[in-house]
């Protein structure tokens, strides 16, 4: 069921050029989204995943830049915007809920002006009365007490900030929201709440959106589709199932492994040993060789090719170079 | 707590500070060595009998704990006593012309020193790591060093005396007849302007920098990221988002630091000969006229508290998240 | 709780250190010893670089001699306190012009003004001195009175109690075009300069006079200092003036003559002076300016305690009866401005802001606070003649250097005060300006405290004296604006200076520092033994025993027939007045100078101290539980 | 003795480590750079100064010259001379001043967090009574009350300086005792002054040093501004007692603008480098403010 893609990342190289060495953190990366579709990212911290958020986003931080590749948005290559049209698309193309998402709004306006003001200056309403409206519209959405839009942050409980943070998301109606690590912080139950609210809304609204985590019992839950990065490189994606079921790459597998069994008792089963690698001066070949326990010799010296599992899944690995696909029990 | 309550408790708090302060001061400034009728020695015809008696007049021959018991009922009846070289009241004395005067320079320079830093800060801080940014920072830095009286000389060598722009000294030209209140107002802001540039110059280094320092924190803040991704115009997310949270340490440090201010206007007077309060407090020293330095710190503690006390107001009504306590 | 108490203690103990450490430096007090070391600390303003210059190089060049002076630069007000009031001093340098001038001099040698507070700084006890002094002070007769001071200046070089370093010159500028100007005191700036001075080819104008002070008050008779009296100078008239010989001329009074014995003054006064309100100056506005000066005993006339009653004889003349004959009346009243009574009747004389209604050549007109004042010329002065100028305008730019660019604009005539040496090559340098090198009347010495044992030692104060470097400070940091000074009264006073002191007495001509001399001083002394014990290379002075028959007192023998004799002034009926005096020429080498009289702490300056500090300590410590307490309640 | 030399060892290894982190810091080269200039300056000024500072040597407010590089004052004493004699009261004054500040500082600090309560709100509400204190007119109260000499500034500078130290020390202090090693050796029966000796101290000091670094430049500035006022001791040369008597003399108007020109640029040059030195020590010590990377 080929529908309409909604993102298309293509090679894309994104580096911080820092004074002590240049950081790979996107390195020639490539991914796709299709409208309605529930996209996980997943890897640990620092593999790059919030970097290629920021990169959808057109806001990679200084000293960092695009290098090269192409970000596809609704048809339109947003690498080569100028500031101000890549302006007007955010938001109302793109929208992103963010990591710790209680600290992403203004400790000093109100919630619901918050709102409003993206309503305002992207046209949409007139004054900030109407934006409050909509406000309150959205606050019911996403299961608030519409008087709320009166409030300070402050005054808000991390789920309540939470939800503020998703009636945002989606005040313009976006093709896609990004969710970054959009429940650390919160307690289990408000967790499992907030996901479920997204949850519904996404399968209401019918946007499509990207959920950024190393939450991976989550993923399972909720997901469509799995895009597996290790320092700053896709080393795997395909379907929620088939990387859960049958994952390929080490790396996958260990961090499957790695997770606490959400039906016995909580303990690492197999722990990634090793840290990631430093990003100024990857190791050679495979970035992963040095934590790998089926390493080769030919890690070490070239990367690993891309070897195709499916129609738009894939996995980089040199166990699987040149070979169909192997089951591995 | 509510507003009135803090209201009345940091009042009380206030005034039973100064009131012990004043205390304290009586005894520091009796301590000083020296005599207020020492200096008088300089007119030829002044015999001992004749310091003897002003000493009596002043009531300086009492003991010391009756002139305490003196000093601190005039003062609560709001008497700061006779200055003993003006022979006038110390409130007349300290209220008048200087007082405006040291405000007219402080108001200028502090008012300009904080806007231009504001504006620079948040300037430099959202351009961070960039050419622009790094020389501004550098400059902040020599400003911050420079002795300020010094850069007064140096403004007087350049703008006075090697090109005569501006006036070497004074409030305004002497004997000079205005036809109109607006000429008064030009001649005394043209007699201003070198001052007011130092302290402006000095002030801008620190403001300046704690404005670019707290700012590049704020817009490390998520809800600066927030605003961007938000597609908010670039004006709106550094003004009303970033620099409005970026101004909460730079106004209570505006506030707290009300005692440098007021004692850095004794240098800048000096070396301007601006007739203020600065130069009326060294001059009170020197003579040991304790009932004006007794005022003049009672004012200037005052006003200090008042500082801090408004500070801790204006920074409530700014942040939200604040509580009277 | 225990530990509460060994903090609370151990807080104490921190406060306790810190106040302290911020005590005042406790005087050591030196017991009666065998020796004692020659280490003297020489107080010195520290305002002024030359004469901390020349503390410096005396103190070098005493170094050579095994004399170790330590300068301590002062404030001046601290410097006064010390010498002055608490006598708690070595050595100390001070400008002071009244030491030179022959109308004060005699405040400064009394014993009876050796006391706290008392101008007889150094302690002098000499019975001559002291008899001479009193003597001066009732001699009207200008040849006796200069008989009696050349006895005096002969007497205080022998003794050098204190000596003189230098003198400044007038180093004043105006605009070369400012003529008509006199001499007084303070140079130019006299009360007949704001009457005379005129713009050559010019009539009338704006004279603008630089002054480097406020007036404290709008009050004449609260003026303190120099700047003030000259303002109130051009305000108020006088009954006398001062000429620029330095003698008393007739002014308000045009005629005034004395009684034989001196005790009665008669003062005739013009008829047609009236105050700035037109209101006429008479003989009642003179009654009561000297009834109004009595009653309220109002500091800074001297001639006040001397008055016994004051009578008008009609409306033109007046009566001062004298208790005793008192030899400056005349100087005294060129500085007591006649005031209006119809106005002062009523008013305290301490008031901030008095009438300003003088008789002067020019009237009140308006004045900004720290800015400057006005006054404009009074079209009705007595003086038809005078004032020449139609405004007198007095700026007050406390910075010299503003002070130097208002004048080289031509924005101000005449700076009335001393310009820094520095300023002096510029000022020759421009053709508008017209620098006035003149000696003037300042005294810059060095003073001894003689009652600190070995400086009552004559002939250490000696040897010291012969180290002064006075050329050098004079050419060095002085850079040739002034003079070495050998002398007790001013050669400014003309005959009334002793020529013979410099020549008689070497070590006050001496003008160069004389190591030679100066060890050659100390082998003389009869006093103490002068020899470094300790070979630290800084001598000792062991006393010598005392000589077993000491010589009688000075004989002298003043024969004073209580007739005064006033001087032949212009009007002065010139009566006969005979001082027989045997005061031979002996006397200079018995007179001896008394032992140290008890040393006299006004108050234990440490015991006011630490009481002082106790009570600080306490109070921050109240002030502390006080606000804590406060806190604590609310929470 | 052999755990003696282990910590030693250890010591030493933090010095190196801590040197590597430092050297890496351009900024904070500089500064040791120009501080190494203007001490080696202050030591060896007799035999680096061309003239006797105090000497008269040349004429008055003489323009610079081959023999005078930046002329002469109003007395016609070599003014290099004076700057570089100089250079040691104001170091003097500045080391000395922090020093002592953080001393009283860091006992107020240690006493108030280590014992808390009573004790603890004494001491801190005298602590702010110091901090509302107008300074500047205290210290020229101060100053008059003591009498111009360095060594009173030295002590006004101190008492003016030490409360903000204090109350840097006190909060470390607080977060300190309730570690456990503090808490350990408390059990273990050792006594309030010897954990304050032993762990506290030692711990507070790193913090302490990177906040006198910048104390040392206030209180040059500070003793130059006092000097200004004329409130130093004439007869020691300071870059401050220079600008004064430059100021008082007239040297505006002079020939020699360099008389007020170079005092106060050799002043901006210590106090740049102290600032470098503590921006850079604030970069090793503070890992937190180093530029974060994603």
């Amino acid at each position: 069921m080929k529908t309409a893609t909604i993102l298309e990342v293509e090679n894309l190289k994104v580096y911080y050029f820092t004074q002590r060495g240049v950081v790979r953190a996107v390195d020639d990366v490539s991914l796709e989204i299709d409208k309605g579709e529930l996209v996980a990212l997943v890897g640990e911290s620092g593999s790059g995943k919030s970097t290629l958020a920021y990169a959808i986003m057109r806001m990679v931080p200084p000293p960092g830049r695009i290098v090269s590749g192409r970000i596809v948005l609704s048809g339109i290559d947003i690498t080569s915007l100028s500031e101000e049209e890549v302006r007007k698309l955010r938001w109302s193309k793109v929208s992103m809920i963010f990591q710790g998402a209680m600290n992403s709004l203004n400790p000093v306006m109100r919630v619901g002006d918050q709102i409003a003001e993206v309503l305002l200056y992207h046209g949409a309403v007139y004054d900030v009365e109407e934006g409050r409206k909509i406000a309150r519209e959205l606050f019911k959405l996403v299961g608030l007490d519409p008087e709320r839009v009166m409030s300070y942050p402050h005054e808000l409980s991390g789920g309540q900030k939470q939800r503020v943070v998703i009636a945002m998301a989606l005040a313009l109606n976006p093709d896609l929201v990004i969710a970054d690590e959009p429940t650390t912080g919160l307690d289990v139950t408000t967790q499992a709440k907030i996901m479920d609210t997204i949850r519904d809304i996404q399968r209401e609204t019918g946007i499509s959106v990207l959920l950024i985590t190393h939450d991976l019992p989550l993923v399972a839950e909720v997901s469509d589709r799995v895009y597996v990065m290790y320092a700053g490189k896709i080393v795997e994606t395909g379907d929620v199932d088939k990387i859960f079921y049958t994952p390929q790459h080490p790396y996958t597998k260990g961090l499957i492994g790695a997770v606490p069994s959400h039906i016995g008792p909580k303990k690492r089963l197999i722990a990634l040993p090793g840290e990631p690698p430093d990003l100024r001066s990857p190791p050679p070949g495979c970035r992963f060789h040095p934590r790998c326990s089926y390493a080769m010799p030919i890690c070490k010296r070239k990367e690993p090719p891309r070897t195709g599992t499916g129609p738009r899944d894939f996995v980089e690995c040199w166990l699987y170079a040149g070979e169909e696909v192997k089951k591995v029990a | 707590m509510g507003l009135r309550a803090y209201v009345a408790r940091r009042t009380i708090e206030l005034a039973i500070s100064l009131i012990l302060f004043m205390a304290l001061m009586f005894y520091v400034f009796r301590l000083m060595p020296g005599d207020p009728t020492a200096m008088l020695i300089e007119e030829t015809a002044f015999t001992s009998e004749m310091r003897e008696q002003l000493r009596r007049m002043w009531g300086l021959d009492r003991p010391l704990h009756e002139q305490f018991v003196i000093f601190m009922k005039n003062l609560l009846r709001g008497e700061l006593g006779i200055s003993f070289i003006y022979q006038k009241p110390v409130a007349d004395l300290i209220f008048g012309r200087k007082m405006l005067n040291t405000l007219a320079l402080l108001i200028a320079s502090h008012g300009m020193a904080l806007l231009i830093g504001m504006v620079l800060g948040v300037w430099a801080a959202w351009r961070r790591g960039k050419v622009l940014d790094i020389a501004s920072l550098v400059w902040a830095l020599v400003l911050h060093t420079i002795p300020v009286f010094w850069l007064g000389l140096m403004f007087l060598l350049i703008f006075a005396v090697h090109n005569k722009w501006f006036p070497l000294s004074g409030t305004i030209t002497p004997a000079r007849d205005y036809a109109h209140v607006l000429e008064y107002m030009g001649d005394y802001l043209w007699h201003l302007a070198l001052p007011a540039a130092t302290i402006t110059l000095i002030r801008l280094g620190g403001d300046f920098l704690i404005m670019r320092n707290t700012m590049v924190s704020v817009i490390r803040e998520d809800y600066v990221t927030a605003a961007i991704a938000k597609g908010l115009p670039e004006k709106i997310v550094v003004w009303k988002h970033a620099a409005r949270n970026a101004m909460l340490p730079i106004v209570t440090l505006a506030g707290l630091d009300m005692a440098t201010v007021v004692s850095g206007a004794v240098l800048t007077e000096t070396v301007f000969s601006w007739d203020g309060i600065g130069r009326l407090l060294y001059e009170a020293a020197i003579y040991r006229d304790y009932p004006v330095l007794q005022g003049l710190f009672f004012v200037i503690t005052l006003v200090v508290l008042l500082a801090n006390f408004f500070t801790d107001l204006l920074y409530a009504y700014l942040d939200p998240r604040v509580r009277y306590d | 709780m225990d530990k509460v108490y060994r903090s609370l203690l151990a807080f104490l103990v921190l406060a306790v250190m810190l106040a302290s450490s911020m005590g005042p430096i406790t005087p050591i007090v030196k017991a009666e010893k065998e020796y004692y070391k020659l280490e003297f600390e020489v107080l010195v303003p520290e305002y002024d670089p030359v004469r901390i210059r020349a503390a410096e190089l005396l103190s070098q060049y005493a170094a050579q001699v095994g004399i170790k002076i330590h300068v301590r630069p002062v404030d001046l007000n601290y410097e006064i306190t010390k010498t002055q009031d608490e006598h708690d001093f070595d050595m100390y340098i001070i400008g002071w012009s009244s030491k030179n001038m022959p109308m004060y001099i005699s405040s400064f040698i009394k014993i009876s003004e050796d006391r706290p507070g008392g101008n007889n700084i150094e302690g002098i006890r000499n019975e001559t001195l002291d008899k001479l002094a009193h003597m001066l002070d009732k001699t009207v007769d200008p040849e006796k009175q200069k008989e009696i001071l050349w006895k005096i200046q002969e007497i205080l070089a022998d003794q050098v109690p204190y000596v003189g370093i230098y003198t400044r010159f007038l180093t004043q500028v105006w605009v070369k075009n400012l003529k008509g100007l006199h001499k007084e005191y303070w140079g130019y700036a006299s009360p007949m300069t704001w009457r005379t001075a005129y713009f050559e080819g010019k009539k009338g104008g704006t004279f603008v006079v630089i002054l480097a002070d406020d007036l404290r008050t709008e009050n004449v008779l609260l003026a303190r200092s120099i700047y003030e009296d000259m303002v109130w100078d051009a305000l108020y008239d006088t009954l006398v003036y001062l000429d620029d010989n330095y003698s008393p001329k007739p002014w308000v009074a045009y005629k005034y003559e004395w009684s034989p014995d001196g005790k009665v003054w008669t003062f005739y006064l013009i008829n047609n002076a009236t105050w700035h309100d037109g209101k006429p100056l008479t003989a009642d506005d003179v009654v009561f300016t000297f009834e109004y000066l009595v009653k309220n005993n109002v500091p800074g006339f001297r001639f006040v305690k001397y008055v016994e009653k004051v009578e008008k004889v009609d409306d033109y003349t007046v009566k001062l009866y004298l208790k005793e004959p008192y030899a400056w009346l005349l100087y005294d009243l060129a500085d007591t401005p006649i005031l209006p009574k119809h106005l002062w009747e009523n008013v305290q004389w301490n008031v901030s802001k008095a009438p300003l209604i003088g008789s002067g050549p020019y009237k009140w007109s308006k004045r900004v606070e720290g800015e400057y004042i006005e006054l404009v010329k009074n079209e009705n002065y007595w003086r038809r003649d005078m004032p020449k100028m139609d405004k007198l305008v007095f700026r007050i730019i406390k910075n010299f250097n503003a002070a130097l660019l208002a004048m080289e604009a031509g924005e101000a005539h005449f700076y009335v005060y001393y310009i820094p040496t520095s300023a002096v090559d510029r000022v020759k340098k421009n053709p508008n300006l017209h620098l006035n090198l003149e000696r003037g009347v300042t005294f810059y010495y060095l003073g001894f405290n003689l009652r600190r044992p070995p400086l009552d030692d004559v002939w250490l104060r000696r040897a010291i004296a012969y180290l002064i470097p006075k050329k050098e400070v004079v050419e060095g940091p002085l850079q040739g604006l002034g003079e070495p000074c050998t002398w007790y009264i001013s050669p400014y006073f003309g005959e009334l200076s002793n020529p013979e002191v410099p020549k008689k007495f070497p070590w006050i001509g001496s003008i160069e520092p004389n190591i030679e001399k100066a060890k050659e001083m100390l082998a003389k002394s009869d006093k103490y033994e002068y020899k470094d014990i300790d070979g630290d290379g800084i001598l000792e002075a062991i006393p010598k025993a005392k000589p077993t028959t000491t010589k009688p007192p000075a004989t002298v023998t003043v024969t004073t027939t209580e007739t005064a004799s006033p001087s032949p002034t212009p009007t002065g009926t010139a009566a006969e007045r005979v001082v027989t005096k045997t005061v031979t020429k002996t006397v200079t080498a018995s007179v001896t100078v008394t032992a140290p009289a008890p040393t006299s702490p006004a108050t234990a300056p440490a015991g006011k101290g630490l009481s002082t500090l106790a009570a600080i300590a306490v109070i921050i410590i109240v002030i502390a539980a006080i606000l804590l307490f406060l806190r604590r309640r609310a929470g | 003795m052999e755990a003696v030399s282990v910590k030693r060892y250890r010591r030493f290894e933090r010095v190196i480590e801590f040197w590597r982190a430092y050297s890496r810091t351009r900024l904070g080269l500089i500064g040791l750079g120009i501080l190494l200039f203007y001490t080696l300056m202050a030591i060896f000024a007799p035999w680096i100064a061309p003239y006797d500072p105090k000497a008269r040597v040349g004429g008055s407010f003489e323009p610079p010259s081959a023999e005078h590089p930046l002329g002469t004052d109003e007395m016609g004493r070599d003014i290099l001379s004076q700057v570089i004699y100089g250079t040691r009261v104001s170091l003097l004054v500045g080391v000395l001043a922090a020093l002592l500040a953080a001393a009283i500082g860091s006992a107020v600090g240690m006493v108030s967090g280590y014992f808390g309560g009573l004790v603890d709100d004494l001491l801190m509400r005298i602590t702010d009574l110091f901090l509302v204190i107008p300074g500047l007119p205290f210290i020229i109260v101060l100053s008059v009350v003591l009498g111009p000499s360095i060594w009173n500034i030295i002590l006004v500078i101190a008492i003016i300086s030490w409360p903000s130290v204090a109350r840097l020390v006190r909060s470390e202090t607080l977060s300190l005792k309730e570690r456990l090693f503090v808490q350990a050796s408390r059990v273990s029966g050792a006594t309030d002054l010897y954990i304050i000796v032993h762990h506290i101290l030692p711990n507070v000091l790193p913090i302490v040093a990177a906040s006198m670094v910048l104390t040392i430049t206030s209180a040059i500035i500070l003793e130059a501004g006092l000097s200004f006022l004329g409130l130093g001791d004439p007869t020691k040369i300071s870059w401050g007692t220079m600008l004064y008597f430059a100021d008082r003399q007239g040297a505006l108007l002079s020939d020699n603008p360099y008389y007020i020109i170079a005092p106060g640029i050799a002043l901006i040059g210590i106090g740049l480098a102290f600032v470098f030195v503590s921006y850079a020590l604030d970069e090793v010590v503070n890992p937190r403010l180093r530029e974060r990377e994603r």
